[in-house]
């Protein structure tokens, strides 16, 4: 049979029926503040880290809302939890308890995970 | 037959000390080596006697209590203390009464059961001494009674909630010595041996004593005393024995450090509940009734520890100002939070490549301070007119210094950061660190080895330009109110300096809750789930009681303070940089370099 | 000297009446003519108002029984299409030529709303499920609650911003100013009726001036969950199940966005009353460049028409919400007032 | 940079001239396009005469003997090159060119009205057209041009169509002529039809599709006409993903397999009996990629093994027509077999003369036909 | 003297339709077949170049980004402002072509080989495809029927009434040696061949940059193009 493998089906869309939500569940469970960000982008126009990297917390509760936990669990791990964030949001979103719950989600994913694998 | 009645007694009593010495063998043997010397060279050293006194004052006595409130301290010491004296003196009589010094272990309890006779020389001022002591005793219980159902009148505006084996403990406690009473009365009736109390008592009964009667009381009596000793080590008043434990282990110098042992048990089962703690909160005033350390230590005892009462709390340390048992209810907090956060993954690889800069001093701003521009150009400007040679080290690429992760429980990533820093700070080659903000003060001071690097907070640093007349203010008739820091003041104990820098500038007016009792402004970086609404009720009442005192501006130290007191329209806050700033007659700019004389005169001007 | 003056107001719309009444209050004679059996317009159609959550009826009620005690001659099932000005007074005539002759003309005849089957992408009229904004009104009148076409309760519904408004496809490039906070409304409405159905607004960018409408956005977001998306709804297309495919690009993150509701509610925007070319015909009106009565002077001179005697009120100046056009109503009266006292050019024109 | 100052006034005065299209309101669904009546100049497509020959031939021969229209099919065209013209190797000047030196072989034949076979032309011949309208210099410059490299001179068509508008103009004409209907012999149901309308048809220039771009009536139209059922599915808009440079690269197919896949998924439950293209891209891609996905996935979107027949206008109006599946429409050169549909229609055909050559020879047949070989699982 | 890019850009009248004033809607992005393959944004492109940030444009010129547009144009037909990112991307790939960036990006170098397919077909055949060029290994996609028709083409092309090669008109007719001739002659006239020279004449110092060169040291095409093939 002819060989394909230069053929790749691929799609980046933002498949808005199907995505995990485990993590904003998680957030809003805990911090229901999150639901009133208007996306403005003072967070990351103050953020120490984003003064440093390519790190941006607006884009951090965008993924949030997206249920991109890969993107998330990667990119969470820049913030340095100064708070600037928290103080400048003009919605006052407790951003920095927002990114504590998202690193203890996930590190309950993790374990969660590792159980699931570990009983296979 | 009747020895019986000893029995629920000694099997309690040997229960109880069968539980003690497990746990102490345990905590102990938890302990690192280094920890164990440290106890041990405290047995050597006259270390051993400070803490016998604090066994003594603060065991016995509760003296601590007794300064916060005098009621609630006599009801402990007459417990404790009462207790311990008939202990005491009872074991006398009894050695007295056999003529020995060895005796069974009971009788000295049941003493006047089985001694029906007043034979023995002293026997009278003895029970006069018993019967005082009991009433002594039963004056304390009466109180724990009342305030049980009356907190109030020991002012105190919350009691501790009660769980199963607390009550189990509690009730037995309290029926102890009114058996006791009712029993020696009972006895005082039959073979008149008791004193002004029991036989006045027992006179009472007339003729209505009997065998049966007696044997039945102390039978009773017997019971709660082996009621309470099992309910004992699985209730609050394992704190008894335990506190003395802690006392030697403290003096002995050992502290957390950053991860749970055995200490940490220690100190959570040395908690006494009294709630001294409650009262001390400030986020009772915002409704959040279920995170103060009394909490705490319990649901670490019971591990269900939750997040959210692990991080709701503002760790100003005023909890920790007033726990008569000395535990460090902030290090058990943030160790707490380390361990519920141990998981969680950072990397600040995007740091590494930052450069250091040479210079004589290093000044760091920190996050907070850069959403204070104030307080930098005030920096700046003594900066300049102390002509020093000076490196803003995070002007423009600002990492941060590790203490919000510190707070939020995450060591290991707060180490990347400080690793990363001190590699900066030391690279640069400077004599000095200054830091305008306490929360980074207290990281750098605490947590950060920069060898021979000073640590300078800008209170002190001030505090020097004017003592060496580099800088002189204008002192002014302002009405300054002060307000402590919680990292600077309660956090590394920093209360003049800034004091100090102010008289400079203005009237310092003092306040009632200042220094150790001092407010927390309520943006601490401490309580992550504090909402903004809840913030802002603190810092109200933070400032309507400044407001009181009618000040022509609040001082503070701390940028977070500042930045969180500012949102509140009714008053005037600014830094002491800036009030210092404010001061100066007019800044003396040291003349620009081009008028200084050239090292080498250029040909023509030797011409 | 004003008492005698005879003014005549084209609409009986809420503008309309206002403006009516007031001068009517001021002792004019004044003709409110409508081409409706009632007064009230569009407001009849609607159920509940922005940003209070107070009923339109009561309004029109309100404003009707002004209108009738203030003593204003109601003249209905009459559309003027001409007005000319004939020796110092101006002839308004219908087709059936039905005469009247007025001092001064107050034109309030109002805006149309945007035909959503230009979007044809959007597939209004097409697919069950596509409603309009003022099709949900009229839906939350009668029924009280949202039904998708099968007569089912949606799930989610997604709310689409700047629909006929800021589209140079269908020829309005200008913004209706109240579709923004429309949409709000009805998102809350939708949440109060239906807690567990999902509502999402797709939108460029919100224009919520003013303090009332942003604290009720502030509420969608707190209290009713409503999820906000900032990107413009590409095309939507109809699923066997009759629910229906959307796309937009999430353009805060650059990234396209797929998602199935069971409802789309388009929030179509003000364009021109259709009389307006009609109307200016015979005298020196004139439209704007977006087709709405021309003023001669946006700043003091609002609710004149480039033809002297001839005033405007209301929506038919440009797209606004209902108390501006009433308080814009009341500034047309005034002017009418300062048109007769002194009728000299002052310098605005 | 006198130049460049006219340059920047003419895009200014542009601007304003969208302002005003910009203020005209269409609604798209009652919108006509004009469509010359006769005498046409036939453009040929490269890809639909590389891999339907047949269906270009019986769409001269449907003009021709059907509807006695007269067609004129010039040997000495070429290609517009607007492939490479689309994939960036052709300048938009050179591209104007070329286009000229059709219209200039059509003036010369005396012809006023296009008849284009391909979509990509199509789109291209338009936006060359509204390119020379708001921008004279850029007229200017392609008569310039070919001149100076051919002597040659044009003028501007009268009537641009595409071979499917001729179609759609005459699709009564050619049901009153047809033999057969678009329905199932043995249920008698209606077939279901989904379309694919070229993206270069009417995305572009609206105005140029019947019934505008989102809903252009011009294959629907057909199928109506000739009794079928035209069934709207939610990717019926989406590209098929040629994507010109994403196709021509081996290793940027992905792109183009994974937007026909996406349009296949959204077919899927409508159950289609056969697709209908006007782009001889799609037409193409649509059938190979049925076959390349079920090689893939080991699966097809319908129509068990075989995949759903794809068919172009010409060919489908070949069909009703009667016109022989092999010798005339040639449509052994599809993948997926058209056997099926024919069934369904009760097209009579003769299976051996599928892989018969000229003079009736068996030229030898393909490894297998449809999606997936039955012989060989996948 | 240096031309600044944006201007370069502004030169071509597509520009001016493509781009009038983008509001940032991202309709565009929302139907694009790219945005949904690759990442890619044509909006923000539309922005950028809105912006005529010059560092921005020359690195957007350097990008695989500009490359990944389909030319579907679906953006056309929806854009609320009647721009067309699909031609505002025609715009950015001349520049990058005639500025040699494109070599400076995988999907940019990838002109070099369509220049030689296409390219070469429309000069050689007057069509851009040509059944003797549809090898099947290069198209395993086309299946076996077209297998078929590929190794039995004058049969096949035959059977079907076409024209292969043939004279006279007919599908797949050959185009005469005169009409060719035009073509030539119109791609010299036009700068159809400069693009073409400009292409090669690039790709020819990337293959030097890469060290992909023949004994002499000279650029070698063929390595090129095989490395181009295998690059993904």
């Amino acid at each position: 049979m002819d060989d394909f493998s230069y053929l790749k089906l691929a799609s980046r869309q933002i498949d808005f029926d199907n995505f995990d939500d485990r993590l904003l569940m998680y957030v809003l469970e805990y911090e229901p503040s999150f639901l009133t960000c208007i996306s403005c982008g003072g967070c990351t126009a103050t953020c120490s880290a984003g003064n440093l990297t390519n790190f941006n917390v607006r884009k951090i509760g965008l993924w949030l809302r997206r249920g991109e936990t890969g993107k998330l669990s990667e990119e969470i791990e820049k913030c340095m939890f100064c708070g600037k964030c928290t103080l400048v949001c003009p919605r006052d979103i407790n951003i920095r308890n927002v990114i504590l719950l998202i690193k203890k989600r996930i590190s309950m994913l993790k374990t969660e995970n590792e159980k699931a694998s570990w009983k296979i | 037959m009747e020895n019986l009645i000893i029995l629920p007694f000694t099997v309690g009593l040997i229960y109880l000390l069968g539980i003690l010495g497990y746990r102490f063998v345990k905590w102990i043997r938890g302990l690192s080596k280094l920890d164990k010397l440290r106890l041990v060279q405290s047995f050597k050293s006259r270390r051993i006697l400070s803490s016998a006194k604090e066994v003594f004052f603060e065991g016995l006595l509760h003296r601590k209590i007794f300064l916060k409130n005098p009621v609630l301290g006599y009801m402990h010491m007459s417990l404790a203390f009462g207790w311990f004296l008939l202990i005491v003196v009872g074991h006398i009589e009894t050695m007295v009464a056999r003529h020995s010094l060895v005796i069974p272990f009971h009788l000295p309890v049941f003493f006047r059961f089985f001694e029906t006779g007043k034979t023995f020389a002293g026997a009278g001022i003895f029970s006069l001494l018993m019967d005082f002591l009991l009433l002594f005793v039963l004056s304390g219980v009466s109180l724990a009674m009342l305030k049980r159902f009356k907190k109030q009148l020991f002012g105190m505006k919350k009691t501790t909630r009660l769980k199963t084996g607390d009550r189990i403990a509690l009730t037995s406690l309290w029926l102890i010595f009114p058996l006791r009473l009712a029993a020696e009365s009972m006895s005082a009736n039959l073979y008149r041996n008791g004193s002004f109390l029991t036989s006045t008592l027992g006179s009472f009964m007339g003729n209505s004593g009997s065998e049966t009667a007696n044997l039945s009381l102390w039978t009773v009596y017997s019971l709660a005393l082996g009621f309470f000793f099992v309910a004992l080590p699985n209730s609050r008043y394992m704190h008894i024995p335990t506190e003395i434990l802690l006392i030697f282990v403290r003096n002995a110098g050992i502290k957390l450090k950053k991860r749970n042992n055995t200490y940490t048990d220690i100190q959570v089962y040395s908690c006494s509940r009294c709630g001294l703690c409650l009262d001390n909160c400030q986020l009772a005033a915002a409704g959040i009734n279920n995170t103060q350390s009394v909490y705490i230590l319990k649901n670490i005892r019971n591990n269900n520890l939750s997040d959210e009462q692990l991080f709701n709390c503002l760790l100003c340390g005023k909890c920790q100002v007033d726990c008569p048992v000395g535990i460090n209810t902030i290090d058990l907090r943030i160790t707490q939070r380390i361990e519920s956060t141990l998981q969680y993954n950072s990397s600040y690889s995007y740091l590494e490549n930052l450069p250091a800069q040479k210079a004589s001093t290093v000044y760091f701003a920190g996050c907070m301070t850069h959403l204070t521009p104030g307080i930098i150009a005030s920096m700046k400007t003594l900066f300049q007119m102390a002509g020093e040679n000076v490196w803003f080290m995070d002007e423009e690429k600002a990492p941060c210094c590790g203490r919000p992760l510190m707070l939020a429980g995450q060591h290991d990533a707060a180490s990347k950061l400080i690793a990363n820093n001190t590699r900066k700070i030391t690279g640069s080659g400077a004599k000095t660190l200054v830091v305008s903000c306490p929360i980074c003060y207290k990281v750098f001071k605490e947590d950060y080895e920069l060898g021979n690097v000073e640590v300078v907070f800008h209170a002190e640093y001030i505090l020097r330009l004017i003592n060496e007349k580099i800088i002189t203010l204008n002192s002014s008739s302002k009405r300054i109110v002060y307000h402590d820091p919680c990292e600077l003041g309660r956090g590394v104990g920093m209360f003049e300096q800034p004091r100090e820098v102010l008289r400079a500038a203005g009237k310092v007016v003092p306040v009632k809750k200042e220094k150790q009792k001092a407010y927390c402004c309520g943006g601490s970086l401490g309580n992550l789930k504090i909402t903004q609404e809840e913030r802002a009720v603190l810092r109200n009442q933070a400032v309507d009681d400044y407001l009181q005192y009618l000040p022509d501006v609040l001082a503070t130290a701390c940028p977070m303070c500042k930045k969180t007191f500012a949102r509140h329209k009714g008053i005037k806050v600014l830094d002491i940089a800036e009030i210092v700033v404010n001061a100066i007659p007019k800044p003396k700019i040291p003349e620009p370099a081009e008028e200084k004389i050239p090292e080498e005169y250029p040909e023509e001007a030797l011409v | 000297m004003i008492k005698n003056k005879h003014v005549a107001v084209i609409g009986g719309g809420i503008a309309g009446m206002e403006t009516a009444s007031v001068l009517s209050n001021q002792g004019l004679k004044v003709t409110l003519i409508e081409k409706q059996p009632v007064t009230g317009g569009k407001l009849n159609d609607w159920d509940q108002l922005f940003p209070d959550f107070s009923s339109s009826e009561t309004l029109v009620t309100r404003q009707n029984s002004k209108t009738s005690h203030s003593g204003v001659n109601v003249v209905y099932n009459t559309e003027i299409n001409r007005i000319e000005k004939i020796n110092g007074r101006f002839e308004l005539s219908d087709e059936r030529d039905v005469k009247i002759f007025a001092d001064a003309v107050v034109v309030a005849s109002g805006f149309r709303v945007f035909d959503a089957t230009l979007k044809e992408e959007y597939g209004y009229g097409l697919f069950g499920n596509v409603i309009t904004s003022v099709d949900f009104e009229r839906q939350m009148k009668k029924y009280g609650k949202l039904l998708t076409a099968q007569g089912t309760e949606p799930k989610r519904v997604a709310i689409i911003h700047c629909v006929g408004s800021r589209d140079a496809k269908v020829g309005n490039t200008y913004c209706s100013k109240v579709c923004c906070i429309t949409g709000i409304k009805q998102a809350i409405e939708i949440n109060q009726k239906l807690p567990d159905c999902e509502v999402f607004c797709f939108y460029m960018d919100l224009r919520l001036y003013g303090s009332k409408f942003d604290t009720l956005y502030l509420t969608a977001q707190k209290q009713h969950k409503i999820q906000f998306i900032r990107g413009r709804l590409s095309e939507a297309a109809e699923k066997p199940d009759k629910s229906l495919q959307i796309k937009a690009e999430d353009t805060l993150q650059g990234r396209p966005l797929r998602m199935n509701v069971d409802m789309i509610i388009l929030l179509v925007g003000m364009e021109p009353g259709p009389s307006n070319s009609r109307l200016i015909q015979n005298n020196k009106m004139a439209l704007d460049e977006n087709g709405f009565l021309k003023s001669a002077n946006i700043h003091d001179a609002r609710n004149c028409t480039t033809q002297e005697g001839i005033f405007m009120a209301g929506t038919a100046i440009c797209p606004m919400p209902v108390n501006e056009t009433l308080e814009n109503a009341r500034s047309a009266a005034t002017e009418v007032i300062h048109f007769f006292e002194n009728k000299k050019n002052d310098g605005r024109f | 940079m006198a130049e460049q100052i006219w340059k920047n006034t003419r895009s200014i005065y542009y601007r304003k001239f969208k302002m005003e299209e910009s203020k005209t309101k269409i609604k798209w669904s009652e919108y006509n396009k004009e469509i010359a009546d006769d005498h046409f100049f036939y453009l040929r497509s490269c890809i639909r005469q590389n891999f339907n020959p047949g269906a270009e031939k019986v769409f001269l021969s449907i003009l021709q003997k059907n509807l006695n229209k007269d067609i004129f099919d010039d040997p000495h065209h070429t290609t517009c090159s607007g492939i490479g013209y689309h994939s960036d190797i052709v300048p938009f000047e050179t591209f104007q060119t070329m286009v000229a030196r059709q219209f200039s072989l059509m003036g010369e034949r005396g012809y006023k009205n296009c008849a284009v076979s391909c979509i990509t032309s199509f789109g291209g011949y338009n936006e060359v057209l509204s390119t020379w309208k708001d921008y004279p210099e850029e007229l200017a410059k392609a008569r310039e041009n070919l001149r100076k490299a051919t002597g040659r001179e044009f003028e501007i068509p009268e009537n641009l169509s595409h071979a499917c508008d001729i179609i759609y103009k005459f699709r009564n004409e050619i049901a009153r002529q047809s033999g057969y209907r678009l329905i199932n012999r043995e249920t008698g149901e209606p077939l279901k039809v989904v379309d694919h309308i070229g993206c270069h048809y009417a995305k572009i220039f609206p105005e140029k599709g019947v019934g505008g771009s989102e809903y252009s009536r011009v294959l629907t139209g057909m199928i109506e006409a000739w009794g079928g059922q035209t069934v709207d599915y939610p990717e019926r808009r989406h590209c098929c993903g040629f994507g010109f440079r994403h196709y021509l690269v081996k290793n940027n197919r992905g792109y183009s397999i994974s937007n026909s896949r996406k349009k296949f998924v959204s077919m899927e439950p409508y159950r289609p009996d056969a697709i209908l293209t006007n782009c001889p891209g799609c037409n193409m891609f649509l059938d190979r990629w049925q076959y390349t996905l079920a090689q893939m996935e080991g699966k097809t979107y319908g129509g068990g093994t075989n995949g759903i027949p794809v068919l172009s206008h010409e060919e489908l109006a070949g069909l009703v027509l009667g016109y022989d599946p092999w010798k005339d429409l040639g449509l052994q050169m599809h993948q997926v077999d058209v056997e099926p549909l024919l069934k369904k229609i009760g097209v009579a055909y003769d299976p051996k003369q599928k892989f018969a050559g000229k003079n009736g020879k068996y030229i030898n047949k393909p490894l297998f036909t449809g999606c997936i070989n039955q012989n060989i699982p996948v | 003297m240096v031309v600044k890019l944006y201007a370069q850009l502004k030169e071509d009248v597509r520009l001016a339709e493509g781009l009038q004033a983008c509001m940032n809607c991202g309709i565009c992005t929302a139907i694009c077949p790219a945005a949904e393959y690759y990442e890619y944004d044509p909006r923000s492109i539309a922005i950028t170049v809105q912006s005529g940030n010059e560092e921005k444009i020359a690195a957007l010129l350097k990008s695989d980004t500009i490359w990944y547009c389909g030319q579907c144009m679906s953006c056309k037909t929806r854009c609320p402002r009647n721009n067309c990112p699909g031609l505002i991307i025609s715009v950015l790939r001349k520049l990058s072509q005639e500025t040699g960036a494109f070599t400076e990006s995988r999907m940019g170098r990838q002109q070099y080989l369509i220049m030689k397919t296409i390219g070469a077909n429309i000069l050689r055949f007057g069509y851009c495809v040509h059944p003797t060029v549809l090898k099947p290994e290069n198209h395993p996609e086309q299946g076996p029927v077209w297998k078929w028709v590929f190794e039995n083409k004058h049969d096949v092309y035959d059977s079907v009434g076409a024209n292969l090669d043939g004279d006279g008109p007919g599908a797949m007719r050959k185009i005469a040696e005169t009409d060719l001739s035009e073509l030539l002659k119109i791609f010299k006239v036009s700068n159809g061949i400069k693009l073409y020279e400009t292409i090669e004449h690039f790709s020819q110092i990337k293959a030097v940059k890469m060290g992909l060169v023949d004994q002499n040291g000279g650029a070698d095409m063929e390595k090129y193009t095989q490395y181009l093939l295998q690059e993904v």
